[in-house]
């Protein structure tokens, strides 16, 4: 047993980190909070992975991807996330990308899994609706079926970047009948298609991630169904169980605590304290433990196997580390923190505290609420 | 041991909590965040018209001269009602800290001007170096013919771009001691910035300010006694926030249907209520016995009961904050609902005047002396 | 509003300090730890608190006590934990003892209540059953009436000093018609019964506290149901219900806590280690804020009133709290809580913190576990 | 990167995970309680069949020289058997000092012995004042012509009433060395006592002992070497009754019935039992670094990663335990139950060789070198 990387797996850092640093955006408040990144910013950053064959990193090579290994697409995301670049948006290269891969006819994945990769086409996700938050499947968005035409009327809401995409795939309802899971298909759209209405929803932040998007009596093609009718459901729970090397966070909560303790280090009110310090050296242990449970589920995969029971915390785990080192920075920001929504001379991590502070207090409820999370990992703990 | 309010305090708490409910909807905060210096002019009117502003100035100053408990009552209703205007920053801190001070007397017709809503004050005693602790001061006084001559950098003083003149903490000598100046002073600049949660402040440089030897108001221990009375003030703001939270949450957990259920049929749910409940009383209970000890001539129980107050506070209403967004789910992070919004005016009352940190180690330092 | 006691209540304050530091057993190692306390020394001492007057200190004077006002009680309480001598066997002086005044006859009242506030009488309680742990409604002991006694058979567990006591009360089952609630009496065995047997159960500390009572064919006379049949579930609510003011366990907690500050003090490992003050400040504040919650309540009792919402907390918080000081002086003690069963050299409050943090993690599981009292107060918060 | 084990680990883990399932049970460990020394004779002769007494004595010492996991794996599973003789504080560490010390060919009968079961030795590194650190030593070794006389005071020497050797610190001029003082010399004397958790320790009093010049195994980074090698396997040995409480407590919750259903369909703990599943896994994870880690020549890579592991541990493990025993209601508070001796035993793991205060303070001090 060795945690060590292989020399070309080390090599293959080199070469990352290289390329990261030559190319990375040079926005170093925005970046690092991951949040302020204006659209533009964020759609050269993809045109330029793209450009390297990098965008779609987590795709094998016969779809468009580069082919890395489980051990590469970490040190990649790793190496992404220490050059303090931000991260890819992951609908459609996470999401539907493994899904068209399954799932899509040969015409789906030849008509969109390049244009994903070419950073020509961003979407985002249907899913979630007014009513069903955690109950995703009492969706209520309806696709009626009318000859070559499905006519889709309803709402989705907490669309992240719908204002920015150009396609979107939804989860909609193509029946009434059988349990609520069965009547549910997986519908693809172009955002511009007539009758879709995208309109903002302003988070705690401060910003603009999130819409409502609407549907009235959008038609779409019946060739844009993905799968057949009513395998909506098996789509979606395959697209949630599919991408797990990511889901810890791990690369992103280092910079960011490795960010918070050189501050703290170069802070005259706060580098003695003994406080601080054991702080930071509470989160670096948990971080590290996360970065080997993560490490520990690359392995499996890397051996084919599926993620073990090792791999049930990473979400719950990771997403309490990020808040709490968010925590951290607010508080260690202290006064240097409490500028809103203007740049104010400080530390940049104080500066940006309070703002992703505010930011990641949703990463606990989006994605399956960790309290859904737990009740999941419960049924198969106990089976009751 | 009576633990009763007088039927004057019940008065005020009632009238409090009547504004707050009626007189100041969440429109009416969206209203104020965008007036300037998030201070609606209408608002601050009716909050001099029903005395408040006059409570923590004396008698003989014109003012109401009310106990802490007094203002507490007020503060926790504004907290409840999400009152954005700068009750504590503007005009309670600074009022405490002229009574506490030496030149007390001489600074009526500002006290009253503060009194009537006419004026409002700041108070510029955070450095970058010393974080909360008013003693780390390295702004200096310069004693010259005409007074003395101020020069240093001040952080986050809250609600300086709406005050007519900042008391300012510097060294003078070997002791800190405070000094009034007018706004529109020479060599002294502001860089404004709206604060999170609500409300507005400013860093503040000192370049060779000159002051009359007039404007020296006292020494450190008024700055100490208002800034005890202000926190006290503060953890009862802060509770009316956490009530408010705890309110929104159960009603909604009663009403938010998921899986064909209520969600307050969910016992991991259910019990995070409760928790949220209990701390909130039992920061009550804290709150109290610091209101009572706020007005202390022993400056030891004061700070004890100060401090031991506003370090359970502070972890008690972020754990109700957090958890209120959290049972909310999405619509908690969104600026739509007003979760969100004490969510924030609660995070921004962990760090002012001191957060759970520098005040365990202050109560710590009190129970050792 | 104020905090400060009166002067009666100071002088009263000194009189019991005075008594206390004249009478409180000498036997620091046991009675600090509140546990390793033999019968002898705790039969002793409350004999020597009811020749004073005040072993029944809650009871009313008309039934013996000493009429304490609530706030007096908590001041005796909290001298007499500060004295660092050990609390009253609970069952009859908090428990029987209003049951009796409430719902028993005046020849209960007269037969039972001067044996216990002399300390002739020692009580045990007969509540829990094997299969009924916070299902408490569920017993199965049953009382089946005969001419003038009933007869019992079944069983009692953790049934604390039974192996002390003189006389038992339990919940019997006396119907097995209507709701499982309302089969219920309350009924009072002599120990010496024939048919009663006592078998221990060591708990974790290594100590003898607790006991299963088994019941075959007991023989108990009629007059001996308190109330009326089943009339036992109420009793038993009015039972848990009734006793609140010493559930914070306030006075304890601060005689653990300061004995705990003042040997770290003197700890040449630790008394410079910002992480224990820190941790003792921690605990202080959090105890102040249980005692002051305490006082609220007092304050409400002392004006008649019921105790109000910021008593449901009380036994969460107080139980905790207890656990919370436990862990600290079992973690300072570092390798002098080591020793176990055995007197070694070493402070005292480092040699007790191993059985006392063992013993201690039975509080939050009896007299309803902390999950139970928040199904509780969910169900009076949010009401569904 | 590749976290397979071995052929010949998996099948050290299966036969140490037979032995603590088969041949020892919940009898067997209330017998071993009331052994001499809390060592069942017998047992500790399987264990030495098994090789395990071996696996830290160097090949050229006629041990099987086995990696840290190697004795990890077998160390897991003595912990998840709640095996109490030993194995760590009698042979494993012991052994990994003298394997890492200057006088290591020197003491091969010795090793002959510990790994043949026929010798324990013990540890006396521990003062009162010195908490957790070996460098904190105030026991001294005077050079004198027959070669040094040790004095001083040790506490909490694991296993020293059974041992026949101490290993023992003491204070040589500048440097803290490392002595071997056979049991029975003059001026050594024990105060013996049972441990929390199971096992014997003794204080150790050092009154003028004379031993040999050849006495002298090394210096103080063998005791380093050694000690971390011995927390990476206690940690192992945790993981192993963390995981059994684990096991134990959810199959309580699928068969214990409360208010007709089974308490396991309860939400709240569902999620506890959930958290208790997410602190095992993530301290598998520490462990198998630890592990990895504990057999470097790079101290510093050693040092962080096993104090990772301690720390992290210490904490989980208490979670596990304290949950384990309130789920379990009153039947997990008694004896009868194996549930309250794994709580037992992982308390007392919480402190053995440096608790997660100590080891957090050593996590940071190698972070920040």
């Amino acid at each position: 047993m060795n945690f060590d990387y292989s020399p070309e797996e080390e090599t293959f850092r080199q070469e990352v980190r290289t390329w990261m640093e030559a190319n990375a955006p040079r926005d170093p408040s925005g970046i690092a909070t991951g949040m302020r990144i204006g659209k533009e910013t964020q759609f050269a950053w993809e045109k330029k992975l793209a450009s390297k064959g990098w965008l779609a990193y987590t795709w094998p090579a016969e779809f468009g991807g580069p082919g890395f290994t489980p051990v590469q697409r970490d040190i990649f995301d790793a190496e992404r996330a220490r050059a303090g670049a931000p991260s890819v948006i992951p609908f459609a290269l996470m999401m539907l990308g493994p899904v068209l891969m399954k799932f899509g006819t040969p015409e789906q994945q030849k008509r969109f899994l390049p244009r994903i990769a070419s950073a020509e086409q961003v979407w985002c996700q249907g899913y979630s609706e007014p009513g069903s938050g955690s109950d995703l499947a009492s969706l209520k968005t309806q696709a009626v079926r009318q000859g070559d035409k499905y006519i889709v009327n309803g709402q989705k809401i907490w669309t992240t970047q719908a204002h920015w995409a150009h396609w979107i795939f939804c989860l909609v309802r193509t029946s009434g009948d059988g349990s609520k899971q069965q009547g549910i298909s997986f519908l693809l759209m172009d955002m511009n298609t007539k009758g879709i209405e995208v309109r903002p929803i302003v988070t705690i932040d401060g910003h603009h991630h999130l819409n409502e998007v609407f549907f009235t009596d959008v038609e779409v093609p019946v060739e844009n169904l993905v799968g057949v009718e009513g395998q909506g459901w098996t789509i979606a729970k395959y697209l949630l169980t599919h991408e797990r090397t990511a889901i810890a966070g791990v690369g992103d909560s280092k910079r960011q605590l490795r960010w918070l303790s050189e501050t703290v280090a170069r802070d005259p009110a706060l580098k003695d304290s003994p406080h601080a310090r054991r702080r930071i050296a509470e989160l670096e242990v948990d971080l590290l433990a996360l970065e080997y449970t993560n490490l520990r589920t690359l392995d499996r995969m890397a051996k084919g196997h599926s993620p073990g029971p090792e791999s049930s915390g990473l979400k719950i785990k990771g997403t309490e580390l990020q808040q709490g080192i968010s925590e951290a920075q607010l508080e260690f920001g202290g006064l240097q923190a409490m500028p809103w929504g203007q740049d104010v001379e400080g530390e940049p991590v104080y500066r940006a505290a309070s703002t992703r502070y505010n930011f990641l207090r949703a990463c606990t409820i989006y994605g399956g609420s960790n309290e859904i999370q737990k009740n999941v990992l419960a049924k198969v703990l106990i089976g009751l | 041991m009576d633990l009763s309010f007088t039927s004057e305090q019940e008065i005020l708490q009632d009238s409090a909590v009547k504004f707050a409910q009626k007189g100041y909807s969440f429109d009416q905060y969206k209203k104020s965040l965008k007036a300037p210096g998030q201070c609606d002019p209408a608002i601050w009117k009716q909050v001099a018209e029903f005395g408040w502003l006059a409570l923590a100035v004396p008698e003989s100053a014109g003012g109401i001269g009310g106990s802490t408990l007094d203002i507490a009552l007020v503060a926790e209703a504004l907290g409840a009602g999400l009152v954005i205007e700068p009750f504590i920053a503007g005009a309670i801190f600074p009022a405490a800290i002229i009574a506490a001070s030496e030149s007390a007397g001489r600074q009526d017709a500002l006290l009253g001007n503060l009194a009537s809503g006419d004026a409002q004050l700041a108070v510029a005693y955070s450095e970058r170096a010393g974080r909360f602790d008013p003693a780390q001061c390295t702004t200096i006084a310069d004693k010259n013919a005409k007074g003395f001559v101020l020069s240093g950098e001040k952080i986050c003083a809250f609600n300086a771009p709406n005050a007519s003149h900042l008391i300012v903490s510097a060294r003078n000598g070997s002791a800190v001691d405070l000094f009034l100046v007018p706004r529109e002073t020479a060599g002294l600049s502001l860089t404004a910035y709206p604060v999170l949660g609500g409300g507005v402040a400013a860093d503040v440089k000192l370049d060779g300010v000159q002051v009359d030897s007039d404007a020296r108001l006292g020494d450190i221990t008024a700055l100490e006694a208002g800034l005890d009375k202000a926190i006290a003030v503060d953890c009862a703001l802060a509770l009316g926030g956490m009530k408010a939270l705890f309110e929104r949450t159960s009603a909604y957990l009663r009403t938010r249907k998921q899986f064909g259920v209520a969600i307050g049929t969910f016992q991991v749910l259910q019990h995070r209520v409760v928790d949220m409940f209990i701390e909130l009383e039992q920061s009550r209970s804290l709150v109290l016995l610091a209101t009572a000890k706020a007005d202390s001539g022993d400056a030891v129980e004061r700070r004890r009961a100060v401090s031991a107050a506003k370090a359970y506070v502070a972890k008690a209403s972020k754990m109700v904050a957090q958890q209120a967004v959290q049972l909310h789910g999405g619509i908690g992070m969104t600026e739509e609902l007003d979760v969100g919004h004490y969510f924030r005016q609660l995070t921004a009352f962990g760090t002012r005047f001191g957060d759970r940190d520098y005040h365990l180690d202050r109560f710590q330092a009190v129970a050792a002396a």
